[in-house]
This record gives structure tokens, C-alpha cells and sequence, in this order.
């Protein structure tokens, strides 16, 4: 795990010093500041990305830097770099009948619910800040993490449109937990671990070696959970929270600037959490898709991000191209289609692995 | 002989030429009866030849009153009109105003909404849509509520106008007959301060209720300021 | 932010911070979807394909707290000022407005007989940029919010302001 | 167990809102999400149409209908220009017939490209909507063509046309007709018989029939709730008989008859007729004949009043003209059809969602330039 390895590197670097408790230290905050630094510039590429994609789909070019004096670069790439430096630097406005504590409070834990969850998501095998056996359990657990704060923002907002967003957020997120936590276990159980790297050593050998691949189960668990993570992450068709033409932006609706930014980035860092799990738990993770091609440890973030990337383009995909669900509707999908359904593949997989031995 | 009499004769003389020897008859003035008759008599010997069809242009109309110029259309309304009147003097006889039935039909309003009921049910009316409701402030204190009826069955348009005077403008509302009456109304309410009686929901609808004046009343003042904001006609009052 | 704007003396390294602020501001104004009348078609135009907003970074939000630039597009009414003014206090600060089409800029044709037309929104917020025609063409809508870019670009907002 | 009943809110959606088309406000009593009651508030675009017209005189009064309906500007000049007609009796000749009715079915086009865009966007579908705008862009490109503005034409005048039609117009507009026709068909395949949308439209916000009539809706969603009635066919004005075109009505194929999504679909289907329409005026158009030949030299129309409808893309709008023999009108009044339109949204839109009810405001297709006038 990073945090060991840098702990004895110093150790080895300033053998004679005594003080192994700031090493100690420096060696927890060194993975945390990488993981700030990689969600912000993450954050500012998938921002890009869904901004070139959707407008590709528009039939329109999207950012291209055109503008006067300093644009935005070419091809605007310097666009979402633009859009963070306004938003940091724009007025916050807390409204005087807020709830200040909470509204205050709401932007943070919604950073750290996906902020955390980047330590449990192994790019490689040794690039993964903290290899808990538990590992797919805490992602799912500190996800929900998002609710509390969606929550927070909607009723602290003192805003009719943000209350209904967090009111349909509470019910959706917490719904949908249950059809991909009934989908991993599925996984877990093939595999007989909770731990994320051990869920990627029972897929090696290449493309048929994944676990969607392993029995005829897997593509049904992978397609609740993906569009169950689609309505997790508040995206299209299951962005009621914050649908622009229903509740105006739901329950970011009264957050500004640096506030707003927050929300922004975490939307955009769940949805490469719940794309790293779907990655991890069906895809094979950090391997390559065939045997012996690339198949070292150097390439493995090269894979791991691609497959990643790949699940987000979908996603962005999705959200261009169909409407938006009801709220009844949803619960109905979620209560009377998906679990059901994920009970039967666990019970189906269940039997699977009895025959097979 | 004046150009206007020679008309009258031509007119006259289709008129009998076509069958209608009656409204030669029928006409007051000796001496175009005279010469029509003889003119009728002379066509048909084949001395003279027939005048030409023509028709009468609004302006040439010995009385002067209001005819519409719709061609095809002017007659369909008009035998509606003429249909609903006969109907409407059968079942309440006091309540035409008018004598001309051409385009229109001038009610009482005390009425008005039984007759808007039947107007409705009675089968070979059956105005079932009120396609236009409007008002209008017409000279010497009167405002006029009028309706253009149309029923969807029959395919057929009349028009009812309803008079009241600015200091008593009531009249009954329809909204319960015609579910579209209830924005109409309001608009009217709104424009010209027509009171509809036994209207659910007598608000302003276009202005803002703290609104002053009736807009489209001809005396119609405009307010000076309107919380704060000035309302002026012409930009001199500005800064 | 309001702590620091106008606080600093001018030096070389507020100078720089400067022209990186104003130019995040200028290339992102996000614009606040307003719009009251036959305008709003118009800028619904320019922010569609053909015309493309988002080339010069300009996307459409629908809450007035996350815009930057509000576009009055249409007529305002006496019945509407009100809320027009709302809408622009509620908007955060740094905020622009741009006033698009003749009836925004003065009342357009409804300047004499309209009795309940606002004869220019300038009269309850204050305008930054002018777009006038009515409707002005999505060319000309993008004319007027290139102006403001450069406008926004020529602030200093963390220089102190001479007295 | 009982139900649980919490407080009733009450929710101002509007006068800025993404969902209202414009200015509307609608003042909605929700229990959680179920709406029971909307009250809509208008007037926020009240532009004194009304009293213009008594102002300005017969000429002046059209850029003011342009105003009125931003989206079909042609059409409510049509309007206009065949109540003057028929009050003032003027005949215009075979060519001006053939160009009004050519620029009437392409606004149409137009118009029910952008609602059916807009139902699209009120359901959080974002690409058909651009897509609509981006074919409408080139029909505004036809009307530029013909007479230089691409919104507010001003284009039809009582008793002719401003302008002839420019060398080339025929050509341009098969040319379009042809880029135009696969693209309702990609139009239709990614909204109508896209599942989710179908599952948010049909069923929803059903207009029977009577209630339709009784609130005086008109148009396609008259049409909609399957009353088969269209003034073009009915009550002909212009040369409408002329052409043979089908009048589509909602059948409930996704449904029951009258739900939001027969209101869509009628509208798309309209837009086929409508190009169909277009390409039959191109085929037999007139070479000759001059568009200012039957202009009146002063509009001085007899004294009286004259009711007149025509077929927009909303429905029957109505122009109540009054005139008391003097240059300006006495008293005008427009019967707008999303007025009407906008009177039902309580009967049809309570009791569902607070998602329903948008999805049936944006199927009811207003403009709130006609709404307040």
C-alpha cells in the first residue's frame, strides 16, 4: 500500500531519526494531498470532456477558446481552468434565512464522500493508497456519505426548490443503494473477498477472465449496477435532484461560488468513483484486456483510467440522449424491477457456484 | 330620374324577373312601382334587354345602416341570425334590442345567462363554443360585452352583444356555461371594468391588482408612477 | 471575495493575480437563462447550435446564484420590473447585464402607447452593454457579450481604486 | 393505517423559471409532490397590443401581431391581413395566395419544430430540442431569403405581400424540403417513441373531449383529444381548399386519446402535412402576377366589425376588428389560442405531479407574447 511504502522509504532516506510518528504523518497526508490535486485536475478534464461531448452530440463545437483577449486557448481547453478560477473568486452569498451551520457544512461532506472514497480504488497493484480488506464495502458505505449532504444543502437552503431536490435525493440515492450493493455481492461472492485488489486478482488472464464475463449472471448484475451508480451520482435520467427544468437546480439552487464549485466537483468525482468500482468489480480493474499485451504493472493506471474513462463517456452519453424519468417512476424501476431482478441473479449465482464447484 | 332611383329599378325589375313579383309590389313609391312593372313587362316582350346583377355597396344603402361585406359568409350568418332570433322571440321575447339582425344581436343583459343556457342545450343551435368574448367601450357612456358564439356541430357563427352603462356595467357571467367565459371575462374585467355577475374569480388578469384605471376605456389616464417605478408616455419626464 | 477587492496596492504580483481574475471572468460568463419575450428566441438561437454560446465559455444557468451575466431578453412590464430587480439582487457579485433588444434598451415599439411596458430596464437595474434591434440577430447578441468580455477584462478588482 | 396527510405547500413556479416558457407564474399547491391546485398568474409580458392598435392605424397594426406570437410571426400576420380583407372586401390575386400560404405551412413548421423541442426539454431531454432548433434555422433562413428579418417579418400586408418572392426561393425551399424530411423522422425516433418519454406522456394530463371545447382549446390540441377540426379544412380561408392534406388527430396509440403525448405526436405529425402543403404551393405556384397589385392606396375600411379566424400553429386565432370608418381601428380584439390553451392547465393538471404537470404546460404549446398580448 502507498501509505507503507512511503513510510519506509523516509524510514530507509532519514534512517537515524527517531520520530517515526511524523513520518508516519507525512506519509498519510502525502496520498491524501496527490488525491486532492488528481480530483481537481480530474474534475477540470471531465469537465472539458462533457462539455466537447455534449456539444458533439448538439451538432455544435463546444468551447473553442473564441473570445476576446486571453481565450480560453486552444481548442478551449482552458475553459473549466477559467471556470474554477471565476468560481473561487465569485461573491458567496448565504442566505440570510439559511440554516448557516448546515449550509455551510453541506459542500464539505459532499467533497469528503467522494474525497475518501479515492483511497480504496487501486490504480495498480501497488498504486492504491489503502488496500482495506474491506475495500468495496467502504466505498459503498462512505458513498451515502452524498445523501447526508444533498440533505443538508436542500434543507438548509430555506428554499422551496432545493427541499424538493433534497427530499427526491434522499429517497433515490437511498433506494438505489440497495439494487448495486445486491449487484456487488454477486461479485463478492464469486469471489469470496471484500477486498478491491483481490476482486481484480480472481479476473486476471485477459478480457474472459472478467468477472462479466464469468457466468451468465454478471452482465445483468453490471447493467443494474451501472444505472443504479447513473441514479447514485444524480445523472440523467435520474438527475430529478437538481433537474434544470423542473426545480431550477434543485438543491444547489441558492449555493454560489466556491460553494457551487464544490458540489460541481464532487458530482463529477462520484461518477469516477462509482465508474472505478463497475470497473473494478466487472471490468478487471487495473489489468489489460489481453493476456500478454501491456500487461505490466507500469501500464496499469494507463488501464485502469481508460476503462474508466470509457464508463464516463457513456455516462455522459446517457445523459444526452434521454429524458428524465418521474419520481414514481424511479422508485418503481428501483423497488419493483432492480431488486427483484438482483435477488434472482444473487439466488441464480448462488446455484451456479454450487454446480460448478 | 336620379342615378340612385335607376338602381332601385334595376334591382326591382331582377327582382320580379327572378319570381319575386311581390317585393315590386311591396315597394312604397308609385312611381318606381310604375316603371319597374312596365320595364318587367317590356324584358319580357324582348323591347329591352335585362340590367345587370349588381350588387348594392354599403355606401348606396338608403338607411344607412351597418352591412357587412363577407360574401359567402354574410349569408350563413345572417340566416343563423335570422334563425336565432325567430328562436329567441319564441322563448323570451323582450330581450332582442336590435331591429337589424344582419350581423349581430343586440340582448338585454338582465337575462342573458338563461339565454346563454339555452343558446347552448336548444339542439339545432347548439353553440357549444364561445370563440370570442370581448368588450368594448362604444361612444356615449355605454360599454358593450359581445360574444361570438360558434357551435362545432353545425358549423355555424353568431354574434350577441350586450349593452351596459358605465355607471351600472354588470352583466351576468356565462363562465359556468362556457368554461373559456372565465378568462375572458377576467381580461374584459381587467381592460374595460366590465363586473360579471356570478363570476368565481373577479380578479385582474393581465395587470397587477393594484393596477388603477380600466386601459382600453376611450378616457383611459395613465397612472404616473407604479410602485415607484415612473410610467410615463413621453420621455421628458425622465431624470 | 468581497474581502479582498479593492484592498491592494498596485504592484507587479496584484497586477498579474488581476489579469488572472478578470480573465477567468471574461472567458466563463455564465449567462442567467431570463428570458421575458420574443428575444428569449433569439438568444435560445444564439445558444443553440448554429450560433454555439458555449464557443466564447458562455453556459446557460437557471439560477440567478450561479450567473454571472443576466440577459434581459424582452420587454420588461411594470408587472415584471419588480422581479427583475429581485432577480438581480439575488445574483452574486461580480454581475453584468446585458440589455438585449430595443424594448430592454428603451421600450422598443411599445415606448409610447405602452402603458404598462417599462421603457428600459436600466430604469431598476444597472446595464452594462446595449444590444440593440428588435430582435437583434443571434451575430449581434454575441457582438454585445464579446464588448462585455472585454469590458470584464479591463477590470482590476483587486487593485485599490484611486481615490 | 390511514393515510398520512401533511400541510399543503404553496409553490410559486415562475415568472423565472426555465419550465414556463417565458414569464408565466403558476402558483401550485402541492401536497409532497402531488399538485391539487394551479393557479396561473399572467401579465408579466402584458404589452398593451390592444391599446396599440387603437393608436396606430390598419398599416401599423401588423409589426404589433408579429409581436404577439414571436414564434409564428407569419402566421398572425395572415390572420390579420384576411380579417382586413374580408372587412375592406379586396380580392389579391392567385400569386400572393400561393406565397401566404407557402410562408404559413414553413412558419408552421417552424413553430411545432421548437415546441416539440420544448416538450423535449421539459422532459430533460436536451439534444432534440437543439436538433429542432437546428433545422428551424434553416427554415428562418428561407424567411430571410424572402424578406430579410428572421423573426419578426412583417411580411404580409392587407392586400398583398412586402415583398415578391427572391430568384431562387422555389429552389432553396425543395432544397430544404428534402434536407428536412429523414430529419423528422430522427426527430421522431429520438422523442416519440423514446420509452422513458413515453412512460413520462402518455396517460398524463388527459383532455376529454368536451372539456376541450368547453374551454374554447383550439388547434392541434383540440385535435389531440380527437375532435377532428381544422379551420384550413372547415372553414376554408385563402386557398386551403386547394391542397390535399390530412388532418391529423390524436388516437391514443401510446395511451388513452387527448394525454400529453397524443399533444406531441399530433404536432409532429402536422409538420408532415405541412411539407406536404409546401411542396404542392411550390409545384403550382403562379409565375406572374404582381404582390402590391391589389394594395390599397389609403386603408380606410367601411364602418363595421368583421370576425375573422384562421388556422395558426396554436390554434384558431381570432381577430375581432371594429372600425368606425377612420384610418385607425376603433377597437381590436385578438383571440389568441393559447390563452385558451392556458385556461385548462387547472382542470387537466391536477392531481399529477409536479413533474407531470410541467410536461403538460409544455405540451400545451404557449407563447406568452399571445397570452398577454
Amino acid at each position: 500500500m502507498t501509505v507503507d511504502y512511503i513510510f519506509e522509504g523516509l524510514n530507509q532516506m532519514f534512517s537515524g531519526f527517531t520520530g517515526n510518528e511524523i513520518f508516519l504523518i507525512i506519509a498519510i497526508l502525502l496520498p491524501c494531498v496527490g488525491c486532492f490535486i488528481f480530483i481537481a485536475l480530474y474534475g477540470l478534464v471531465a469537465i472539458y470532456a462533457e462539455l466537447k461531448v455534449s456539444s458533439f452530440i448538439h451538432d455544435k463545437t463546444g468551447p473553442m477558446g473564441q473570445g476576446v483577449g486571453l481565450h480560453a486557448g486552444k481548442w478551449g481547453l482552458l475553459q473549466p481552468v477559467a471556470d474554477a478560477i471565476k468560481l473561487i473568486l465569485k461573491e458567496d452569498i448565504i442566505p440570510s434565512s439559511a440554516d448557516r451551520p448546515l449550509y455551510i457544512l453541506a459542500p464539505f461532506i459532499i467533497f469528503i464522500g467522494a474525497f475518501v472514497s479515492f483511497v480504496a480504488i487501486p490504480f495498480g497493484e501497488k498504486v492504491i493508497v489503502a488496500d482495506m480488506n474491506i475495500g468495496i464495502f467502504y466505498i459503498l458505505g462512505i458513498g451515502s456519505l452524498a445523501v447526508i449532504a444533498i440533505i443538508l444543502a436542500g434543507w438548509s437552503s430555506n428554499n422551496k426548490w432545493a427541499l424538493y431536490g433534497g427530499m427526491r435525493s434522499a429517497a433515490q440515492i437511498v433506494s438505489y443503494e440497495i439494487p448495486a450493493g445486491i449487484s456487488l455481492v454477486v461479485v463478492i461472492m464469486l469471489t469470496s473477498s471484500l477486498s478491491m485488489q483481490e476482486i481484480i486478482g480472481y479476473q486476471s488472464g485477459g478480457m474472459f477472465g472478467w468477472i462479466l464475463f464469468d457466468n451468465p449472471f454478471m452482465p445483468i448484475a453490471f447493467v443494474i449496477y451501472f444505472i443504479s451508480a447513473l441514479a447514485e451520482t444524480n445523472r440523467t435520467p435520474f438527475d430529478l435532484p437538481e433537474s434544470e427544468s423542473e426545480l431550477v437546480a434543485g438543491f444547489v439552487t441558492e449555493y454560489s461560488g466556491m460553494r457551487y464549485a464544490f458540489f460541481f466537483l464532487s458530482e463529477y468525482a462520484n461518477m469516477f468513483v462509482v465508474s472505478a468500482v463497475a470497473v473494478t468489480a466487472f471490468l478487471g480493474g487495473w489489468q489489460s484486456p489481453f493476456p500478454n499485451f501491456l500487461n505490466t504493472s507500469g501500464w496499469s493506471v494507463f488501464w485502469m483510467m481508460s476503462k474508466i474513462s470509457l464508463l464516463i463517456f457513456v455516462m455522459i452519453w446517457i445523459r444526452f440522449t434521454v429524458p428524465r424519468l418521474r419520481v414514481d417512476q424511479l422508485m418503481h424501476l428501483c423497488w419493483k424491477v432492480f431488486i427483484p431482478i438482483g435477488l434472482f441473479n444473487v439466488f441464480g449465482v448462488a446455484i451456479w457456484i454450487i454446480v460448478r464447484g | 330620374m336620379t342615378e340612385n332611383q335607376q338602381k332601385l329599378i334595376d334591382e326591382l325589375v331582377n327582382k320580379g324577373l327572378d319570381g319575386d313579383m311581390d317585393a315590386v309590389n311591396a315597394h312604397q313609391d308609385r312611381m318606381v312601382r310604375a316603371k319597374a312593372k312596365s320595364m318587367i313587362m317590356k324584358i319580357q316582350k324582348g323591347i329591352l334587354k335585362r340590367p345587370p346583377l349588381k350588387k348594392i355597396s354599403p355606401e348606396e344603402v338608403p338607411n344607412g345602416d351597418i352591412v357587412q361585406n363577407q360574401e359567402k359568409k354574410e349569408n350563413k350568418q345572417e340566416s343563423t341570425s335570422a334563425k336565432v332570433v325567430r328562436k329567441l322571440l319564441e322563448k323570451f321575447p323582450n330581450e332582442i334590442e336590435n331591429e337589424e339582425f344582419d350581423s349581430h344581436i343586440q340582448l338585454k343583459p338582465d337575462k342573458w345567462f338563461e339565454i346563454a343556457t339555452w343558446l347552448k342545450s336548444e339542439p339545432e343551435l347548439f353553440f357549444d363554443s364561445l370563440q370570442c368574448q370581448m368588450g368594448i367601450d362604444v361612444q356615449d357612456d355605454i360599454l358593450e360585452s359581445r360574444y361570438n358564439l360558434h357551435s362545432m356541430k353545425h358549423n355555424h357563427y353568431v354574434e350577441l352583444r350586450i349593452a351596459v352603462s358605465r355607471s351600472n356595467a354588470k352583466i351576468p357571467s356565462v363562465e359556468k356555461i362556457w368554461r373559456v367565459a372565465d378568462w375572458f371575462e377576467r381580461e374584459t374585467y381587467d381592460m374595460l371594468g366590465i363586473e360579471y355577475i356570478g363570476h368565481s374569480d373577479l380578479r385582474r388578469i393581465l395587470l397587477p391588482d393594484d393596477w388603477e384605471g380600466w386601459p382600453l376605456r376611450k378616457d383611459y389616464q395613465e397612472q404616473e408612477t407604479y410602485h415607484g417605478i415612473i410610467v410615463p408616455k413621453m420621455k421628458e419626464g425622465w431624470e | 471575495m468581497g474581502l479582498f477587492t479593492n484592498k491592494f496596492q498596485d504592484n507587479i504580483i496584484v497586477e498579474k493575480l488581476d489579469k488572472l481574475l478578470s480573465w477567468g471572468r471574461s472567458t466563463s460568463p455564465w449567462f442567467f437563462q431570463f428570458g421575458t419575450a420574443c428575444c428569449a428566441i433569439e438568444m435560445m438561437a444564439a445558444a443553440a447550435s448554429r450560433h454555439d454560446l458555449k464557443r466564447i465559455g458562455m453556459i446557460p444557468r437557471s439560477s440567478p446564484r450561479q450567473a454571472d451575466v443576466m440577459i434581459v431578453a424582452g420587454t420588461v412590464t411594470m408587472k415584471m420590473a419588480i422581479r427583475v430587480k429581485k432577480l438581480y439582487e439575488q445574483m452574486a457579485d461580480p454581475k453584468y447585464v446585458v440589455a438585449m433588444g430595443s424594448c430592454a434598451t428603451s421600450g422598443g415599439p411599445y415606448w409610447q402607447h405602452g402603458y404598462h411596458v417599462l421603457k428600459g430596464v436600466d430604469l431598476v437595474i444597472p446595464v452594462d452593454v446595449y444590444v440593440p434591434g428588435c430582435p437583434p440577430r443571434p451575430e449581434s447578441l454575441i457582438e454585445g457579450l464579446l464588448k462585455l468580455q472585454e469590458q470584464i477584462l479591463e477590470e482590476r478588482p483587486l487593485t485599490r481604486k484611486m481615490a | 393505517m390511514g393515510v398520512v396527510h401533511g400541510e399543503e405547500m404553496v409553490l410559486n413556479i415562475g415568472p423565472q423559471h426555465p419550465a414556463t416558457h417565458g414569464v408565466l407564474r403558476l402558483q401550485v399547491r402541492t401536497d409532497g409532490e402531488v399538485v391539487s391546485k394551479i393557479t396561473p398568474y399572467m401579465g408579466y409580458l402584458h404589452r398593451c397590443f390592444e391599446k396599440h392598435c387603437e393608436n396606430v392605424t390598419y398599416e401599423q397594426v401588423i409589426p404589433f401581431t408579429d409581436r404577439c406570437d414571436y414564434l409564428a410571426s407569419m402566421s398572425m400576420n395572415f390572420g390579420y391581413v384576411v380579417a382586413m380583407e374580408r372587412l375592406m372586401d379586396i380580392k389579391v390575386n392567385e400569386r400572393v395566395e400561393y406565397i401566404r400560404i407557402i410562408m404559413a405551412e414553413l412558419q408552421r413548421i417552424a413553430s411545432h419544430l421548437l415546441c416539440t423541442g420544448v416538450f423535449g426539454l421539459d422532459l430533460g431531454a436536451f439534444t432534440p430540442f437543439l436538433w429542432a432548433l437546428r433545422d428551424r434555422e434553416r427554415i428562418l433562413d428561407l424567411f430571410e431569403l424572402t424578406c430579410g428579418a428572421r423573426l419578426l417579418y412583417n411580411y404580409m400586408w392587407v392586400g398583398g405581400l412586402s415583398h415578391d418572392l427572391p430568384v431562387g426561393f422555389v429552389e432553396s425551399t425543395f432544397k430544404f424540403l428534402d434536407y428536412f424530411e429523414p430529419k423528422i423522422d430522427e426527430l421522431e425516433n429520438i422523442l416519440a417513441h423514446n420509452k422513458i418519454l413515453v412512460e413520462r406522456s402518455a396517460d398524463i394530463g388527459v383532455m376529454p373531449k368536451d372539456i376541450a371545447i368547453s374551454y374554447g382549446v383550439t388547434g392541434p390540441n383540440l385535435r389531440a383529444s380527437g375532435v377532428k377540426w381544422d379551420l384550413r379544412k372547415d372553414d376554408p380561408y385563402s386557398i386551403y381548399d386547394r391542397f390535399e392534406f390530412d388532418v391529423p388527430i390524436g388516437q391514443g396509440l401510446k395511451g388513452t386519446v387527448g394525454d400529453c403525448w397524443d399533444r406531441f405526436y399530433v404536432r409532429i405529425l402536422e409538420i408532415r402535412e405541412s411539407v406536404k402543403i409546401v411542396r404542392q404551393a411550390l409545384a403550382s405556384i403562379p409565375k406572374d402576377g404582381d404582390v402590391h397589385q391589389s394594395l390599397p392606396k389609403k386603408i380606410r375600411p367601411p364602418k363595421g366589425s368583421v370576425y375573422a379566424r384562421t388556422e395558426t400553429p396554436r390554434g384558431d386565432l381570432g381577430y375581432y376588428i371594429e372600425s368606425d370608418g377612420s384610418p385607425i381601428p376603433y377597437r381590436l380584439k385578438m383571440r389568441s389560442p393559447a390563452f385558451t390553451a392556458l385556461s385548462v392547465l387547472d382542470e387537466i393538471g391536477g392531481g399529477w405531479l409536479l413533474s407531470d404537470v410541467l410536461a403538460i404546460l409544455g405540451s400545451l404549446d404557449i407563447v406568452l407574447g399571445e397570452i398577454d398580448r
